[in-house]
């Protein structure tokens, strides 16, 4: 789950992170108002959770209150890659000298945090690494005894922080660091991290990730959950308990398993169609969360089939076939529907499905292949 | 004939008396895999799946007094990461962990301290291994297996079903099915696997079942290309998967320009493996490639 | 350092162990006071750090404030192993249906943390470990990362606490860690451990040994040190900056390094005397250091000569030898002085030694037979 | 010749700008060691030790500039576990740890994350090893030795001194003299040392001075039976220390029954290692022995 910048920061912050923390503003006129509790110069930056916000327009500066208020009157509304701005953040502008970045982030292969830090911030680390790969510095965490201070100071040198600064960059480093063990962090990155004209080290901009599977132990992290910038249908989904990714095509798919549902994609795409969406329905698959399955998948107008693809372990065939009658019969829309139930029961299966008038399949291809002529056909 | 279980196999089942722990274990016996003891908390002296496994309070204790040599946990998890521990530290070589959802974080200390001991770790969030005919633990349905010579690996639960299904139909059976779990931090890698099938004299053949995300793939390519010289086919899930999205496992998730379907499959390509369209394709591949 | 009863509880208690805390008294009219402050039968325990206070007649039970004054009497200015008793705890008295003993070490093989629990509690776990070994639980702490939930129920179940108080013991367990780890401990114990029969989880008596190398980290528990029971010679050497400890011989001695000291005292022994103490003046050995060694071993009206062992190492055998010259002309009481300098500068040292008069001596056997001839003679 | 340090030794002495650091590192450089490089952070880019050692601020920068291969630590004691972790992380194989008055609980990870790494960690509290006429790291003094072919392992400081001296003044030579260290927890134990001097072709026969506390001599007893076969003589110091008192050394406490000097002894001389009343029958008892 991704933070928005001033969630983020307010972590970091709590932290002992020194920022510049700015307030959060819906309207122009709040931004106004903000601007004018700040005074001086601010800057007016779109809260978004998507990258390149700076080149879409959606950061500017502003030199008083009155041009904030204009600003904010620009951003808000604009649409960033596909998202529309719903909030900014408005925070005092800092007088840049030397801008680094500083992130951390778990890693898969060394199945521990890793420190990544450069002295080229304000761009995307990505970018970093693929123009100048020399420039990143990388340090890997010990899994068991994490962060440790000559770590920090390697750092610091390599980054040539001033001597007077590397008190407060080992503050940050820390910070940084008890920020993504508090919060069961996947990401936590301060880019840039700034030394202002005046010899002061913040972070003007902040951006963490949290692991979904520790949101159990945080509730008051799940509550930053902007929903906003979701779709209707995956906050519905998530709520239901079901993994459900929205997606651009047509064929609506309804699978038990995440590889198996991703599987289930590729094959309608190597058929020559679109699925409509990724939908992992999980272990079990109750009536209940079936109903709630096709409803979120035909919320979606494009939607002109349903492919459902359930291989019975736990599972039993016939009680998802039993479920899929009983819940289509409450839909207020109907499309095609190809299913297929293969492993335990799918015999017993197989006669619920014939009854309902449904269209069965005996493989996946074969299933896909007519999810694919029901929507040329329909 | 097979990889990690065997008829040596004594099984432990932790969190026994749960929900999943019982039906699986029910499912485990009935296969025929020795369950030989069950551990919960607070339950030792009790007796769980219909009377037929000894419950215990601790590991220690059930090791002690029945010999167990793996375990298979159903433990809740928040709970997990201290029962995977807790086999660890009493003296259990292999663990198969089921449980799904356990933070990342929490996983960081569990792999290194158990790497530190030589304790294999197959999962979080896997399904299990099966060696057909003679032993299975975990959840994967026994009843779509057929014993022979080629191994699976595989990152994911029900495509593996599917892949193991359609192996079956086609006549071709398994040596051993091993799915390591879909999460950023799994236990045992690919190439762990892969090195057991290589070595195991009764495996001729290989099957491997990836999906989006992480570099594990590459890594295996690599490895394959270096040691592996039996025949091997592959299948990866997430063609159509939108970046940066996470596809309900936690580890299946495009992150900038890595992890994409079609960057592993052109490196196990590259490696000689072949790389199927469909799991359906698999058997055929399979004897393409002299196999099955 | 080891800490009083009433201070190991006093830790204990702020890490959430449940105990029945007590109050400290100085005088039997204190102790009636504290009686009737918390009311009903109490526990008169002896303060002092030395083993077997119990069986010494320094616990005694007292069922009401008359009688928690006149036990108290009893106590207070007994003398226990040599340590005269100066305070007690007064403390409710607990009716007792199960005794364990549940401590934490540092083990020096394992380089980590061990729990020792034993369902024998209220004796010294070294008897049970003669007595019934197999009654004793021993379990390794993992070194990085601490103790596990797994370990602690492990104890539990083996101590055979009951379903009802598991989750209580889980809490002094981790309280009994947490104090270990916070105050850097070498040993924390709580013995007994006790169900009452109205089923409380209560710590009856609790022991903590701290780390000296770590006390400078932790002023508040350095604050807590009991000088009470240590020699004023010991006292006096330690804000010196010098390690002494008094024994009960004749010849003092003072050396520089520990190894050597120890057999520096050992060779006194092996020529027939008895050493006065252990001294290391530690390394370098300036005048004044040396001057206030002097005196601390002067203050022991047995001491009848003095052995001096420096091998000049950083240390500069011809300062040595001019430190001791000044320093005695200070003392206020002479005795042979047996000087033996070795390494780094000892040719310098020689006439600085010879002109003071000072019998000197080339190796270390001849300078201990010479201390104990001065003796002999003296 | 020698163990652990050798003419192949390229010094790196961590707090080299500091009183101790400086005084020693002119020692060291006086008897001939390569010191190689400095470290004391905030001064990199400076000299040292009179313009003779270039200063860097971190470890890594050290390494990949000077190559150093061992370290030898003179840092204050809030700082000495940091600096050792750092050694170890930048490629330093083998660390001297002189610092005293750590405390244990900061060297219970240091110590098991460097056997992790198989980093050699000396010390700490310990004087340091010198290598008779080829190199020497730590404070030992340089004028006590001669070179020769008796290995000589302590736990003590100027007690070692007194045993080299009284060597050396007998003609009898070393070829490494190793101080451990005297605290509870330390890096590289009597045996591992043992075990070099065992394997070490050019030294002919061991002396180990142990003091009161901890079962260490009783250890290296038991190892000494088993595998040593070069003569050996030993002292062990603290035969009048009274039990449950702290003997300086924060490792030299007779706690209960165990760690007295007398069962050192016995457990020594029943492994067939003469033990010495005084430091000064060490030549005889090695003579005695067969060696010198």
């Amino acid at each position: 789950m991704k933070l928005q910048e001033y969630r983020s920061k307010e972590i970091l912050a709590r932290h002992g992170v020194s920022l510049l923390a700015g307030q959060v503003a819906d309207t122009p006129e709040e931004a106004r108002a903000a601007a004018e509790r700040i005074g001086g110069p601010v800057v007016v930056k779109a809260q978004v959770l998507v990258g390149g916000r700076g080149k879409a327009g959606g950061v500017k500066l502003a030199s008083d209150p009155g041009e904030a208020e204009a600003r904010a009157r620009e951003i808000l509304g604009m649409r960033i890659k596909g998202v529309s701005v719903r909030k900014v953040l408005v925070a005092p502008a800092a007088d840049i000298e030397r801008e680094f970045y500083l992130g951390l982030i778990l890693d898969r292969g060394a199945k521990a945090i890793i420190a990544i830090a450069s002295a080229e911030g304000g761009v995307e680390i990505e970018e970093t690494a693929r123009n100048n790969p020399d420039a990143i510095l990388r340090i890997g965490l010990h899994p068991l005894i994490g962060l440790q201070e000559h770590q920090v100071r390697r750092v610091a040198f390599r980054l040539g922080v001033p001597a007077e600064l590397r008190p407060d960059f080992a503050t940050v480093f820390r910070g940084l660091y008890a920020a993504f063990i508090a919060s069961d962090a996947d990401l936590a990155e301060i880019n840039p991290l700034v030394i202002t004209r005046d010899g002061a080290l913040l972070a003007l901009d902040a951006k963490i990730v949290l692991d979904d599977s520790a949101l159990y132990r945080h509730p008051e992290l799940e509550a930053l959950r902007d929903l906003d910038e979701e779709e209707p249908s995956e906050i519905a989904a998530r709520e239901a308990g079901i993994n459900f990714i929205k997606l651009d095509g047509t064929i609506g798919c309804m699978v038990n398993g995440a590889g198996l549902a991703m599987t289930t994609m590729d094959l309608v795409k190597l058929a020559g169609g679109e699925p409509a969406n990724f939908l992992d329905i999980g272990g079990g698959a109750k009536a209940e969360r079936v109903a709630a399955a096709f409803r979120i998948i035909l919320d979606d107008p494009r939607v002109q089939a349903i492919l459902v693809n359930i291989f019975g372990g736990i599972t039993r065939g016939d009680e998802v076939a039993r479920g899929i009658v009983e819940a289509r019969q409450t839909l207020s829309r109907q499309v095609p529907m190809v299913v297929r139930i293969v492993g335990t029961n799918a015999e017993e299966a197989r006669p619920i499905l014939a009854e309902a008038n449904l269209i069965t399949a005996s493989s996946l291809d074969e299933a896909a292949e007519r999810a694919v002529a029901a929507v040329r056909t329909g | 004939m097979s990889i990690l279980v065997d008829a040596g196999t004594r099984l432990l089942v932790q969190g026994i008396t749960g929900r999943e722990g019982e039906f699986h274990s029910r499912a485990m016996l009935e296969y025929g895999t020795p369950i030989v003891a069950g551990v919960t908390p607070g339950k030792g002296g009790q007796a769980a799946v219909d009377g037929r496994v000894p419950v215990f309070d601790t590991v220690e204790q059930a090791v002690r007094d029945t010999g167990a040599n793996a375990s298979c946990i159903f433990v809740p998890a928040p709970f997990a990461p201290d029962a995977i521990l807790e086999a660890a530290e009493s003296g259990i070589g292999l663990i198969f962990c089921i449980t799904e959802g356990i933070p990342a974080l929490d996983m960081v200390p569990v792999y290194h301290v158990l790497k530190s001991r030589s304790v294999r770790l197959i999962g979080p969030n896997c399904p299990g291994a099966t060696s057909p005919g003679s032993a299975k633990v975990g959840i994967i349905p026994g009843s779509i297996h057929r014993p022979g010579s080629v191994g699976l690996v595989s990152r994911s639960g029900t495509l593996t079903y599917e892949v193991v299904q359609a192996m079956t139909d086609a006549g071709i059976g398994q040596s051993t099915c091993v799915g390591i779990g879909g999460d950023p931090i799994i236990g045992t890698s690919f190439i762990e696997v892969l090195d057991l099938f290589n070595q195991d004299p009764d495996t001729d053949a290989i099957v491997l079942i990836g999906e989006i995300g992480g570099e594990e793939e590459e890594h295996a390519a690599a490895f394959v290309a270096r040691e592996i010289r039996k025949p091997m086919a592959a299948f990866i899930a997430g063609r159509t998967a939108p970046p940066g999205r996470r596809m309900g496992h936690a580890g299946a998730i495009i992150s900038g320009s890595a992890g994409t379907a079609e960057a592993k499959r052109q490196a196990l390509e590259l490696a000689g493996v072949r790389v199927a369209d469909s799991p359906s394709h698999i058997p055929q591949l399979l004897r393409d490639a002299g196999a099955g």
